[in-house]
């Protein structure tokens, strides 16, 4: 592995000069939390943070996005408008590497075996990832239960470092390492810093306590669906989509059309298995009638099906779901009580 | 209905008149038979009762394009339910602050008793809010756009 | 790269109502492209996504057979926003197709072996496609004999009376048609479905069994097959669930880790035995 | 709080000893600091769960609607205000609620205090009288539990339960000189324009996931307006419209209901600032119509009922 480095003090300009030629989102401070937007300017990102309130994934998969537009006039014959994919080139500077790891679990979704989705993996093609180590992980982190760590490079086209006045930057890709090498204030690692780097990152990884045997819950859930633990997890689960919106790796999502006037548009919007709509049929047979089926869809899904079909939890431990639930319906606390049934 | 004359360029109000079925509407009817000139720009639905008013009907008409919204119903005491218009009124005295709270300009939504016999209360009314939606220019605000 | 999520351009060429009631409709659909339709390869038991600009789509089993080239029949019961859509279509006008989507009916497991087809109400579109196929005359050779089974409630609410009536007189297939509430007319059997299944008692050996039709009639039908000692790996069924992207991303489908949309509609008994009982 | 916990954990025996209730519905501890979690407790073997803190901010009587059970449960003033509502639309039967009332002095508002941390995370909080520690990496720092109060806390007028089958602890004195409708007022006290470039503003923070909707105990429509197809009155997307359609109608819809709570404005993972429009609505309907809702059982709903003498000034 390749490890080059470049001074804080750099960043900016850094950053400054990327965005003459890409499209960069960074995370920004607004509203009083964090957020990955477009910036303009290398001062606008905000990288002394713990994590973003929304995940990044919106911007590959956008809570609200135009499958294709349509024209409802008379006469406008079969009025349907392909949308045009391709896109400028885009960073993606900063995020935490287990929101760069939930990428990758999405990939095995939206780039199938057998289908592509277009509007996500042209947006992948283009796009370079820079993630950012997390030297102080949250309280609710358990990234390294799921396979992840602090400084997990999966997704990441490069991995940065926090070493106090320097970054060390990680190249993890053919594509990362283009991209540094385009740059002179990227100089190659000095041993010092490196040793530096070793420390820093032993010392977060140790930062995170709490250790859950996800491939055992993985196990145990084969024989759980008609346990009578759903019941009592699920009595507090207000059924709102907090948890799964504010998800990395959530992806599911409703096709609607949208009219106004004769203008039509098929849209895709975040859906969530936390709703009873999600699996109503317009017969009015609902096979997740409440909210038992609907969480115990969740769990099962993340830590059982998802890993059945494609080898890997559907979850990064991000602990998003865990600070944003309304009633505290924490997912480790649900992950243990699976280990101690 | 009578269409309004949109020349080129030249923006119409478009109004959107929920007409209660047993005094408004007939108003608005008498207001024709008795060949009253007023404004073409309003697109009456007939509803049973102004107490059929749901909040939705309205924002709904707001946000497919509607420059104004009139909402009529019998006078208080004339209901043909009884008493329907005076649980709408409540409805209406909330939704009315609500939506001005809200920043939505004042008169975008506006509310009326008509009775059958007042054709002409009804074209001038209509006349009224015409000229005031008018003044208003196209409605914005709560109109849904595409992107 | 091909968009899965863009429908194409079909004309409504003719529109059949199907029952007394009227909720039932079939619909012959034509490409209006060349290209679209030499793509649209499909076999029986598969589904498309019927788009209606406006208002949405949703999936359909594909009634007709790729046997008869030239068009496609989605039979459409009006329930929700799109069926009711389509209901209110007139021919000529355009609807939007997407597909075919799905796996379809194990038609190289069914060959040489006898196919008892047991279906009930409107649910018997795929089926209708599944006979068409084998009774094919180039295909008609590969398998074996063919018992059909179809009930409705009615004799009102069958659907294919032209083509129910022609399969009648066929001596390559047997065919039993039953109602649970007779009419004054009614030649045929009466009873509900599995009771007729009980009392034609097709034999297990060498045979599959397709089952599709409403929940209870499932529910009923398969003990009487495992009383006739079907085994679960020859007992075929075809499986509705809400549906969005049919393409096994939008994640509302699912059967455990099998998304009927994408793994399905198909499974046999055994497959579904293995997974969580939760359709 | 520890002598309320005790004393809440005796009567919940009793009651399930005595078959009173089939089920309580209080708090025990949560899983992060600051944070009690809703908890439910049918066997006296698990009653030592319950407890009471400064952090028990959920409205239990959420879970009231559609239940069979016999229910005893926790409720603070605004909690007692909303099962009242519910009797009142008849969710659920006094008789099938043993109200454990509890005097509230305010519950902590966690996001205030984060935010005065600048980043550091708490890993242990300590109640202590009217303080709170506050303790994590870098991190140490006493607060008053007073200064960092939900905002629906800090405008309370009904800090008692108005009913209650048992009280526990003494009552507290009341605020009587808040201002409750202050903000309402100076927001009103803006132009048209800045008051909807505000409004859009809070609302195009929205991302639907519906929290403030399935937090509010009288958000029990067996079908929401935002999920009907038939009609679609709204569409799916966040576009502004959508968002402030949802917004103008789940207010409009507890018109009259709305005892102040706060639960959706505490659920919103977005901060949008919601008591802005449910704060309006509780002002209206008190001018407007005399009406305070959850005061007691036998005032007629506001919006149910009429008085002939209503204003309507703004009717032509």
């Amino acid at each position: 592995m390749q490890e080059l480095e470049i001074a804080k003090t750099e960043v900016v300009s850094l950053l400054n000069t990327l965005i003459r030629k890409y499209k960069v989102f960074a995370p920004v401070e607004q509203n009083g939390f964090i957020t990955f937007q477009e910036i303009h300017s290398g001062s606008e990102a905000f990288l002394d943070y713990i994590n973003s309130k929304k995940p990044p994934k919106e911007i590959f998969f956008p809570q609200s996005e135009r499958l294709f537009s349509y024209n409802l006039s008379k006469g406008a014959g079969w009025g349907v408008e392909e949308p045009t994919l391709e896109e400028k080139q885009k960073i993606i500077f900063g995020i935490r590497p287990c929101d760069a790891r939930s990428l990758v679990l999405l990939d095995n979704v939206f780039d199938g075996k057998l289908y592509k989705d277009p509007y996500y993996t042209d947006k992948r093609k283009n796009t370079t990832i820079i993630a950012i180590g997390c030297n102080q992980p949250g309280s609710t982190c358990f990234c390294t239960s799921l396979g992840g760590s602090p400084f997990s490079q999966d997704g990441s086209d490069l991995l940065l470092v926090d070493i106090g006045q320097k970054y060390i930057i990680q190249v993890v890709t053919k594509r990362g390492e283009k991209l540094a090498k385009e740059h002179n204030d990227v100089k190659k690692a000095e041993e010092h810093s490196l040793s530096l780097m070793r420390d820093t990152m032993e010392t977060a990884e140790a930062l995170i306590k709490s250790k859950i045997e996800v491939q055992k819950v993985t196990e145990k859930l084969d024989s759980m669906f008609d346990d009578p633990f759903w019941d009592l997890v699920s009595e507090k689960c207000l059924g709102c989509a907090i948890c799964t919106y504010l998800c990395p790796t959530c992806y599911c999502f409703d096709i609607t059309d949208e009219v106004t006037g004769q203008r039509g548009e098929r849209v895709r919007t975040w859906d969530s298995c936390a709703f009873p709509n999600f699996t109503l049929q317009a017969s009015g047979v609902n096979p997740r009638p409440s909210s038992k089926e609907r969480l115990r869809q969740r769990i099962m899904h993340k830590f059982n099906y998802f890993v059945a079909n494609h080898g890997m939890a559907a979850c990064v431990g991000c602990g998003r779901c865990i600070k944003e639930c309304p009633v505290n319906l924490d997912i480790q606390v649900i992950l243990n009580s699976i280990l101690n049934r | 209905m009578q269409q309004p004359r949109e020349k080129a360029g030249e923006w119409e109000p478009k109004i959107i008149a929920f007409l209660c079925n047993w005094c408004s509407y007939a108003g608005a009817d008498l207001a024709g038979v008795s060949r009253l000139q007023y404004p073409p720009n309003t697109r009456i639905i007939r509803v049973p009762c102004s107490g059929r008013i749901s909040p939705l009907l309205i924002l709904r008409s707001l946000q497919h394009g509607a420059d104004g919204v009139l909402v009529s119903g019998c006078h208080p005491g004339d209901c043909h339910y009884i008493s329907s218009n005076y649980v709408a009124r409540r409805k209406f005295a909330i939704l009315n602050n609500f939506l001005e709270y809200l920043g939505i300009e004042k008169g975008r939504v506006q509310f009326a008793w008509i009775s059958a016999a007042e054709g002409k209360k009804f074209a001038e009314l209509v006349q009224k809010v015409t000229e005031e939606v008018r003044t208003l220019g196209p409605a914005t605000r709560l109109v849904r756009k595409q992107g | 790269m091909k968009n899965p999520y863009l429908p194409l351009p079909m004309r409504v060429e003719k529109i059949v109502i199907e029952t007394e009631d009227k909720n039932i409709k079939t619909f012959s659909v034509k490409f209006l492209n060349d290209e679209d339709e030499a793509n649209f390869n499909y076999l029986p038991g598969q589904f498309a996504q019927l788009s209606v600009l406006g208002e949405g789509e949703a999936p359909f089993g594909i009634a007709s057979s790729p046997t008869q080239p030239g068009e496609l029949q989605f039979t459409v019961n009006k329930a929700g926003v799109l069926t009711t859509a389509l209901h209110n279509l007139e021919e000529g006008e355009i609807i939007g197709v997407r597909g075919p989507l799905g796996n379809c009916f194990p038609l190289e497991a069914f060959e040489s072996k006898d196919t008892i087809i047991i279906g009930g109400g409107f649910a018997f579109t795929t089926l209708r496609s599944l006979i068409n196929y084998i009774l094919h005359q180039e295909n008609r050779s590969r398998f074996g004999n063919v018992v059909v089974i179809y009930g409705a409630r009615s004799p009102g609410l069958l659907l294919y009376k032209d083509e129910l009536e022609k399969w009648e007189v066929r001596t390559d297939l047997d065919l039993h048609l039953t109602v649970d509430r007779a009419d004054k007319d009614w030649q045929r059997k009466v009873g509900v479905v599995p009771n007729i299944v009980k009392e034609i008692a097709p034999s297990p050996e060498n045979a599959y069994a397709v089952v599709c039709g409403p929940p209870l009639m499932i529910k009923f039908t398969l003990p009487v097959l495992r009383d006739l000692d079907f085994p679960p790996e020859r007992i075929v069924l075809s499986l509705e669930m809400k549906m969005k992207c049919g393409i096994g991303m939008c994640g509302r489908c699912n059967i455990g880790n099998q998304y009927v949309c994408k793994d399905g509609p198909i499974f046999t008994l055994a497959h579904l035995n293995e997974l969580p009982s939760e359709y | 709080m520890l002598n309320t916990s005790v004393a809440i954990r005796d009567i919940a025996k009793k009651l399930l000893d005595e078959k009173k209730v089939d089920l309580i519905i209080g708090f025990e501890k949560g899983s992060v600091p600051l944070r009690s979690t809703p908890c439910f407790v049918r066997s006296t073997s698990e009653a030592d769960r319950l407890i009471w803190n400064v952090n028990c901010e959920n409205n239990l009587a959420k879970y009231l609607p559609k239940t069979k059970e016999r229910v005893g449960i926790v409720a603070k003033g605004c909690d007692v205000r909303s099962i009242i509502g519910l009797i009142k639309e008849n969710q659920v039967t006094k008789e099938q609620v043993f109200i454990i009332g509890i005097p509230c002095k305010g519950m902590i508002d966690r996001r205030k205090i984060e935010a005065k941390l600048d980043g550091k995370e708490i890993i242990e909080a300590e109640e202590e009288d009217d303080t709170i520690i506050l303790k994590g990496h870098n991190l140490r720092e006493t607060i008053k539990k007073e200064e960092f109060l939900h905002n629906s806390c800090k405008t309370c007028t009904h800090r008692n339960p108005v009913i209650y089958d048992v009280l526990i602890g003494d009552k507290v004195v009341e605020d009587q000189a808040v201002d409750e409708y202050r903000e309402v007022k100076e927001f009103e006290a803006q132009s048209h324009d800045e008051r909807w470039q505000s409004f859009s503003d809070e609302v195009s923070k929205c991302i639907r996931c519906y929290a403030c909707r399935n937090a509010c105990p009288f958000c029990y429509c067996q079908e929401c307006f935002v999920d009907s197809s038939q009609p679609q009155w709204i569409g799916k997307t966040t576009n502004l419209s959508n968002t402030a359609i949802f917004h103008i109608v789940r207010a409009f819809h507890i018109a009259g209901r709305c005892v102040d709570c706060g639960a959706c404005d505490r659920a919103c993972p977005m901060g949008i600032d919601l008591r802005r429009l449910t704060k309006k609505m509780e002002m209206d309907v008190k001018e407007l119509f005399h009406y305070e809702a959850g005061i007691n059982l036998e005032d007629v709903p506001p919006l149910a009922t009429f008085n002939p003498d209503d204003p309507q000034e703004f009717i032509m």
